[in-house]
């Protein structure tokens, strides 16, 4: 069956199925746990359907070893907050970039490298962005407990 | 004026004639600490580079070490001059992820500080802009109108610009009648002045010149950097997070979104002037319609978000703001990611510059109205 | 045909700008926003927000703060501190030191908001210089109530 | 003609007391212009209606140390003030203030002034070359690139003036206009004149060189006291030496009724440095490339067409 949702359609592209969540409960219309291998051609296929980028983040999980790596995408018709979920192991996280599909999540990249020490790997620039250039501690992890 | 051809940048070509220019961190074109550095070809910029930074407080890491109302006063520092959006949205989403009610009256009161807020905001961004192309006259112009929006708010907030004025479940305090009419009355006063604003600026010519066909950002191009508010608006997008996801009642207020097809200066200008009076119309309604009844919900004294995760959008004077808050069950939010309209919209400056005169390049960096700190987080 | 658009453009822009000089000229005759501080001062609203002030008990003349510490801890900035003692036949603890470090405090009002017994309110001090910092980081806010340990 | 050590001295001191008084009423008049524009008071201080804060300003840049940067062209750097201010001393003598009062009537005091109006530009360019600051390069390198878009048009417009009267001297031009000022005959040269001089004194908005937001202070932005001072004073100096210029060429020099002749001269000066002033806190800065191709394809033909007709007009 057609729809009319361009989430559907980005999602059914790429072969991912579309589990809508509770949007007034979570500002989010869909929450989906993907793999790293997954995440460009999801962003390419979102991109085509005029999607943008709101940010990149992640979360330190550190009871369980991983980091989330966590997009958030959304659509300028209607409103699609699509939330993408990646975990990564801790030790050594290393994520496909997304800089060459959305050029705005360049930035949102390189915060996210500083502050987790997540390498995305393919960004056009990995240097860091709002921490001193020599700076090598991620203060978002959880285990980070400031510099002498 | 025709536009000249722009230069295309490689490396190599930086050459012996060709300097670096640091813009900032301490230029009056900047608006704050930011840092520019600029590869200049004569007067032409060849290669724009922002560095970020030199106001970062880490506002996410502060945030997790803070209870939930505690985070409050910090989440209102980061945009100084849209302060009761953040707040706003703070107190939104902390709200939907304790799913606690909010008053109606309460939300009427929230909409009318927040674009009282978003006026005095445009105003400010009106003559700092204008001070960018060179007018002084406009930037007090504008100051004293805010003044008077900054005494309305001050009176009911307590405070002149770092507001922190609305809390979990409504408001501290109510307002009287006779604020409202005030409000009212300033509306009124103001409509009055506002044909002295497209006076002195919109209709002339040197001003004209400078920012049209200046900056000129593609509607692809602002999906692709992921812009908001009026930037984007701008470019023909029309994209509002007050229309698009309504929060706050917004759906029930009759307001436009302006659009310009443009992309350019002029029409991120004219865009913010025509938002300017949307906000007024809000705010008339608001106070038309505004029901009576308690400004505050029945809340825990100590909040203890159930576990999980919220996302919530807020439009602020500058664009879309998501706080996206991960809770553990605790007392303090486990992970709270700020996306901020100005970082964004930053973003797109270094393409933007690339191949203009400087005098543009300045004229682009006051037409996107970013707040340094917001930026920096 | 070229020319006379293009003089046309030239008139209208001059014409645009003899508005712009009529409005600032208005400007000139209309009256100036200035208040000439210190001479005049811009009246105060009720809810200013300077730095806190602890409030007396309007019987015995005592702080009304129990000590109870809510506030130092709701504090995000951590710049209270308060410790109590309870009087000889008295229920209810009082406080006997109450500090308040102004160079911290980002006047969020949160303490006001939380003190059980409103013991706590905002101040109408607002012209506050000073040559050292000391003179901020440590403030008694008890500093001419009464107490009930001065005696002692 | 005979000249004296005396009378060159008493020049020297009458015109170097103008110099100074004129700068300290214009910076004063400059801050209440801007303040009542902007719906301030301005200084209000010092003095009855803050009219003595310019003097209070100038002891303390006086007193202020001369920092010099290190990697600077010394000799350069501070030369640069002078340079711009000591033409002046030699550009205000021509200017004549009534059919009496004036320094030394030259012949050629038309031709000296213009000359020495292009010495301002020299005194920019030493200041943005060895202050060794990018930003001040790139203000004295614009204030070079503009001179020919400014200077032929007003070249033309003196010429024209020139040509009515037939003659070099500020005095004569003036007699001439006994009856009618020149402003009547030509009015679209008087507004093309004030344009172009508004060019040569760098103000706003056509002060590219030192173009507060974009070059944060552009030449002078590594001159702090005395060397600050001395091109504050060179500014307003050269703003009164044009706005003469402008009283002698268009507006009839000391004609007027009833008062006596310096008096009508100061007012008119004084009204179209105000004019100045009014432009500057009004417009927003015409962007450089926009400014040369506005003297070039707008102030030029215009000038130069008027100056046809008044050929023709006046070969008729």
């Amino acid at each position: 069956m057609a729809t009319t949702n361009p989430l559907q359609k980005a999602l059914d592209k790429v072969g991912i199925e579309y589990k809508p969540t509770e949007f007034p409960n979570c500002g989010l219309h869909c929450s989906l746990v993907l793999e790293k291998e997954q995440i460009q051609p999801l962003a390419r296929a979102l991109a085509g359907k005029g999607f943008f980028i709101e940010t990149v983040t992640a979360v330190d999980r550190i009871k369980e070893n991983i980091f989330e790596c966590i997009y958030l995408f959304n659509h300028y018709d209607q409103s699609q907050r699509l939330l993408v979920r990646v975990p990564l192991p801790r030790n050594r996280a290393v994520q496909p970039s997304i800089g060459r599909i959305f050029p705005g999540a360049v930035w949102h990249e390189r915060e996210t490298t500083e502050m987790f020490g997540i390498r995305f790997e393919g960004c056009p620039d990995s240097r860091n962005l709002l921490l001193p250039e020599d700076a090598d501690f991620h203060p978002l992890c959880k285990d980070f407990s400031g510099v002498s | 004026m025709n536009r000249p051809i722009q230069p295309t940048y490689t490396l190599d070509k930086v050459g012996e004639e060709n300097f670096a220019l640091n813009l900032g961190p301490q230029h009056p074109g900047t608006h704050g600490v930011l840092r520019v550095v600029l590869h200049m070809d004569g007067e032409y910029i060849l290669q724009a580079d922002p560095v970020l930074g030199y106001g970062h407080r880490m506002q996410e890491k502060i945030a997790e070490n803070m209870t939930y109302p505690q985070a409050l006063p910090y989440v209102c520092r980061m945009d100084y001059l849209g302060a009761l959006s953040y707040n706003l949205a703070w107190v939104l989403a902390v709200e939907k992820l304790c799913q606690f009610e909010v008053p109606e009256r309460a939300e009427a009161i929230r909409v009318i500080a927040t674009e009282l807020n978003r006026i005095s905001s445009h105003l400010l961004w009106w003559g700092a802009f204008l001070l960018d192309l060179g007018g002084f006259t406009p930037f007090l112009q504008a100051l004293t109108d805010r003044e008077q929006i900054l005494d309305l708010l001050e009176e009911i907030t307590g405070s002149r610009l770092t507001y922190c004025y609305f809390r979990f479940g409504g408001l501290p305090s109510d307002v009287d009648e006779e604020w409202l009419t005030r409000v009212l009355a300033f509306i009124k006063e103001f409509r009055d002045r506002l044909p002295r604003y497209h006076d002195l600026v919109t209709g002339n010519v040197i001003f004209h010149h400078r920012s049209k066909d200046v900056g000129v950002i593609l509607p692809f191009d602002a999906a692709g950097y992921g812009l908001s508010g009026p930037i984007l608006r701008g470019s023909g997008i029309e994209f509002d997070v007050r229309k698009h996801e309504p929060y706050s009642g917004y759906d029930r207020y009759d307001f436009e979104v302006p659009v310009d097809q443009n992309g350019d200066c002029l029409g991120r200008y004219n865009v913010r002037m025509a938002e300017i009076e949307q906000s007024l119309r809000i705010i008339e309604q608001a106070i038309g319609s505004i029901p009576d009844g308690p400004v505050r919900s029945k809340v825990p004294k100590l909040i203890k978000a159930p576990a999980g995760e919220v996302a919530m959008a807020v439009e602020t004077p500058r664009g879309q703001l998501v706080i996206y808050i991960v809770s553990d069950g605790s007392k303090k939010p486990y992970r709270v990611k700020y996306r901020v309209p100005s970082f964004a919209n930053l973003s797109i400056f270094a393409k933007m510059a690339r191949g203009q005169l400087l005098a543009d390049a300045l004229a682009i960096l006051g037409s996107l109205d970013m707040v340094i700190p917001e930026v920096d987080r | 045909m070229m020319d006379c658009c293009y003089i046309k453009e030239v008139v209208k822009g001059f014409f645009s700008l003899c508005t712009g000089m009529r409005v600032t000229m208005g400007n000139v005759f209309t009256r100036p926003a200035t208040i000439q501080w210190p001479r005049k001062a811009a009246p105060l609203p009720d809810r200013f927000r300077g730095h806190i002030m602890m409030l007396a008990n309007d019987k015995t003349g005592f702080p009304k703060c129990i000590a109870c510490t809510s506030c130092a801890r709701n504090c995000p900035s951590r710049c209270i501190t308060v410790t109590g003692k309870k009087p000889e036949g008295a229920k209810k603890k009082v406080a006997d030191r109450f500090e308040l470090d102004f160079t911290k405090c980002s006047l969020c009002g949160l303490c006001v908001e939380i003190c059980p017994v409103g013991a706590l309110d905002f101040s109408r001090d607002y012209a506050m210089a000073s040559y050292t910092r000391n003179d901020f980081a440590a403030m008694d806010l008890l500093q001419g109530l009464g107490s009930p340990f001065k005696d002692a | 003609m005979n000249i004296s050590l005396l009378g060159i001295v008493g020049y020297l001191v009458g015109i170097a007391a103008l110099v100074g008084l004129n700068a300290v009423i214009l910076v004063w008049l400059e801050r209440k212009v801007a303040g009542h524009m902007q719906f301030r008071l301005g200084p209000m201080e010092v003095g009855p209606h803050g009219i003595l804060q310019t003097l209070a300003d100038g002891i303390k840049l006086v007193s202020k140390q001369l920092v010099i940067p290190d990697e600077a062209d010394k000799p350069l750097f501070l030369l640069a003030p002078i340079v711009s201010l000591v033409p002046i001393f030699a550009a205000m003598v021509p200017l004549p203030f009534s059919e009496t009062v004036q320094a030394w009537e030259l012949n050629i005091g038309l031709l000296l002034i213009i000359a020495l109006g292009l010495l301002n530009t020299l005194g920019i360019l030493l200041a943005g070359w060895g202050s060794n600051n990018k930003y001040a390069l790139l203000g004295g390198a614009r204030a070079v690139a503009q001179i020919l878009a400014y200077k032929i048009p007003l070249l033309i417009c003196v010429m024209t003036i020139i040509m009515m009267t037939g003659s070099f001297s500020l005095r004569d031009i003036a007699i001439a206009q006994k009856d009618t000022w020149n402003v009547l005959y030509q009015p679209i040269l008087f507004i093309v004149y004030i344009i172009t001089v508004t060019l040569e004194t760098n103000r706003s908005p056509f002060d590219f060189s030192e173009a507060e937001s974009e070059l944060v202070a552009g030449f002078h932005t590594e001159y702090s006291g005395m060397g600050f001072s001395l091109f504050f004073l060179a500014e307003y100096s050269y703003m009164f030496i044009a706005a003469g210029l402008a009283t002698v060429l268009f507006l009839g020099g000391w004609h007027g009724p009833w008062l006596p002749g310096v008096a009508w001269t100061l007012i008119k000066i004084y009204s179209i440095i105000f004019l100045m002033m009014w432009f500057r806190w009004t417009f927003p800065r015409v962007r450089i490339d926009q400014m040369l191709s506005f003297g070039w394809k707008i102030l030029l033909p215009l000038s130069l067409i008027n100056f046809i007709i008044t050929a023709g007009v006046l070969a008729l």
